[in-house]
């Protein structure tokens, strides 16, 4: 229930997202969402900042790493991406059209809702008194089948919430690696990514654009097409 | 004359929710009229519901009570609902409150959806409409019913008492694991 | 045609005798019509009862089931009957989930998790406990949940069907336009 309970003024990733492309005056494109991305980011990071739900951090992260995907494709275009990736841009756009249409409608609800319910009715069989009918189809076995049934059930649900997937490796952690790693000597983008698969590299990109706002680092890309190289950001005073 | 068309509708509707016969007194202080305007509205209500053809209620007087209740006529599609819809077996919502009942009762009705992830009360009605379950005012809390299986059901299942019920240690300790979190 | 004022008596007092909402199913099977002629009668019905302004009833109605409630409009007497435990007030998260499911349902909870971007399991469950919303198995795919907006919906709404809602054709089919891929 946390999710219910403990969130009720937080608004869910899509939200958020919709709002930071308002707040530019843009339509929904891809372009405005490689716009947003570091705002997006930013919020993401106050939130986990705050210990919240970990389902809440996680659904903004799935988003996130969608997002990051588009950055990246808009700072490196000769990035390749497979077909999958190409149809997660294209959704995350017809996503986020669909869920801005819905906003009237949920402004309907909210403004005709009453808490207590306009009509009444009657509850069943008002005037009959009752009276015995036991159940034929119920044996003293069944009993024990019906609770496991609800004990599993009730198992699957509350069951400890894993944290994040682990296609989404930990933000810190990877912030941290890629700290270490760095040296004054220019470092080329893609050395970072050790296994070198694709939601690695958006992860880092995720990290390194965490760092760009801490401006720990300076991101250079020469040309377009051309690798982007890191250099760790000298200290002033 | 003024337009009493509003005050037909809703002692109709005060009619239609309590079903019992209500008492002329309370009508009038219900919809906020004088006991002689009562009277004349429940006579405009009785005979636009008798010259109603598609209507199938009626006003019933007595002294000084009135009731809404079906047109004489109508009675046998009624009997024909309340006989199959006992005569059917439970569904598998009946059977699952039912059991949860049994193991874990008394318990309130909130406990229940909790467990099950829906809501109950349509079940819970239906189980007590067929005296399978009963219920009573919570000893601890105030306008809180909690419900319990009823002795009949047990002596059906042949059982002497809960306890019988099989693994019922076991599963009313998983189960009260799971009660609902206190939440304001 | 024949005169179908007896039969629509009869579904009325089925309905005030049942109470909850009555599957069309049933209602045909009482009053021994096809279920096309019930849905017309019941439309008969809703009309009637709708244009009588002595009455305080109407027809709620979801295309399966029926239901006999009070009408909105009768707020003063509304409010002294309904018990404090009808209240349910909605967070964020539960209006979001309850308007896509008013619009689009019966939906698959992937759908609903798609257009919302988040995780929606926990606010099912408790729309599903406050009985503001149904689930059942999908007709296409077996294992397969689909939820709808309940009964108890519409009466906090003071809707007579789910077809009120505004602007509800436009959404019905707005995933179709948007050339969403392949979900659920």
């Amino acid at each position: 229930m946390s999710y219910e309970l403990t969130l009720p003024h937080y608004a869910g990733p899509l939200d958020k997202l919709l709002e930071l492309i308002e707040e530019k005056k843009m339509e929904i494109t891809e372009i405005s969402l490689a716009v947003v991305t570091a705002d997006f980011l930013d919020y993401l990071r106050k939130l986990e900042g705050e210990h919240l739900d970990p389902i809440l951090v996680t659904d903004f992260l799935v988003i996130a790493s969608k997002l990051v995907l588009i950055k990246s494709r808009a700072l490196l275009p000769s990035l390749e991406i497979s077909e999958d990736e190409e149809l997660d841009i294209k959704n995350l756009e017809a996503r986020l059209k669909i869920y801005a249409e819905f906003k009237l409608a949920k402004d309907y609800l909210r403004k005709n809702w009453s808490d207590m319910p306009k009509m009444s009715s009657r509850v069943l069989f008002m005037s009959l008194g009752p009276s015995f009918y036991p159940p034929s189809n119920l044996k003293k076995d069944d009993f024990v089948n019906i609770l496991a049934t609800i004990t599993n059930e009730l198992q699957r649900i509350f069951k400890p919430v894993e944290i994040v997937k682990t296609e989404i490796i930990n933000l810190k952690k990877k912030i941290e690696e890629i700290i270490q790693k760095l040296t004054s000597k220019p470092t080329i983008f893609k050395d970072l990514a050790e296994k070198g698969s694709r939601n690695e590299l958006v992860v880092i990109f995720l990290a390194i654009l965490h760092l760009i706002k801490d401006q720990l680092i300076n991101v250079e890309q020469a040309k377009n097409f051309h690798e982007i190289t890191i250099v760790k950001k000298e200290k002033v005073g | 004359m003024e337009n009493n068309s509003p005050k037909i509708a809703e002692l109709e509707v005060l009619l239609f929710h309590y079903g019992e016969p209500l008492p002329m007194k309370k009508i009038s202080r219900l919809i906020g009229v004088k006991e002689s305007e009562c009277k004349e509205l429940v006579g405009v209500l009785a005979s636009s519901l008798q010259n109603n053809e598609y209507s199938g209620l009626m006003i019933l007087e007595d002294g000084d009570a009135v009731q809404l209740v079906s047109k004489p006529g109508l009675a046998s599609v009624n009997e024909k609902l309340t006989k199959e819809e006992f005569r059917e077996e439970l569904t598998p919502a009946g059977l699952e409150a039912l059991t949860i009942i049994a193991y874990l009762g008394p318990i309130p009705r909130m406990t229940l959806d909790y467990i099950r992830g829906v809501n109950s009360s349509f079940t819970l009605r239906a189980l007590l409409m067929r005296g399978l379950i009963e219920r009573s005012e919570s000893a601890k809390r105030k306008n809180i019913y909690e419900y319990k299986v009823s002795f009949d059901f047990l002596k059906h299942m042949g059982l002497g008492s809960i306890q019988e019920l099989p693994e019922y240690e076991k599963y009313k300790d998983i189960l009260s694991k799971f009660d609902v979190p206190q939440i304001a």
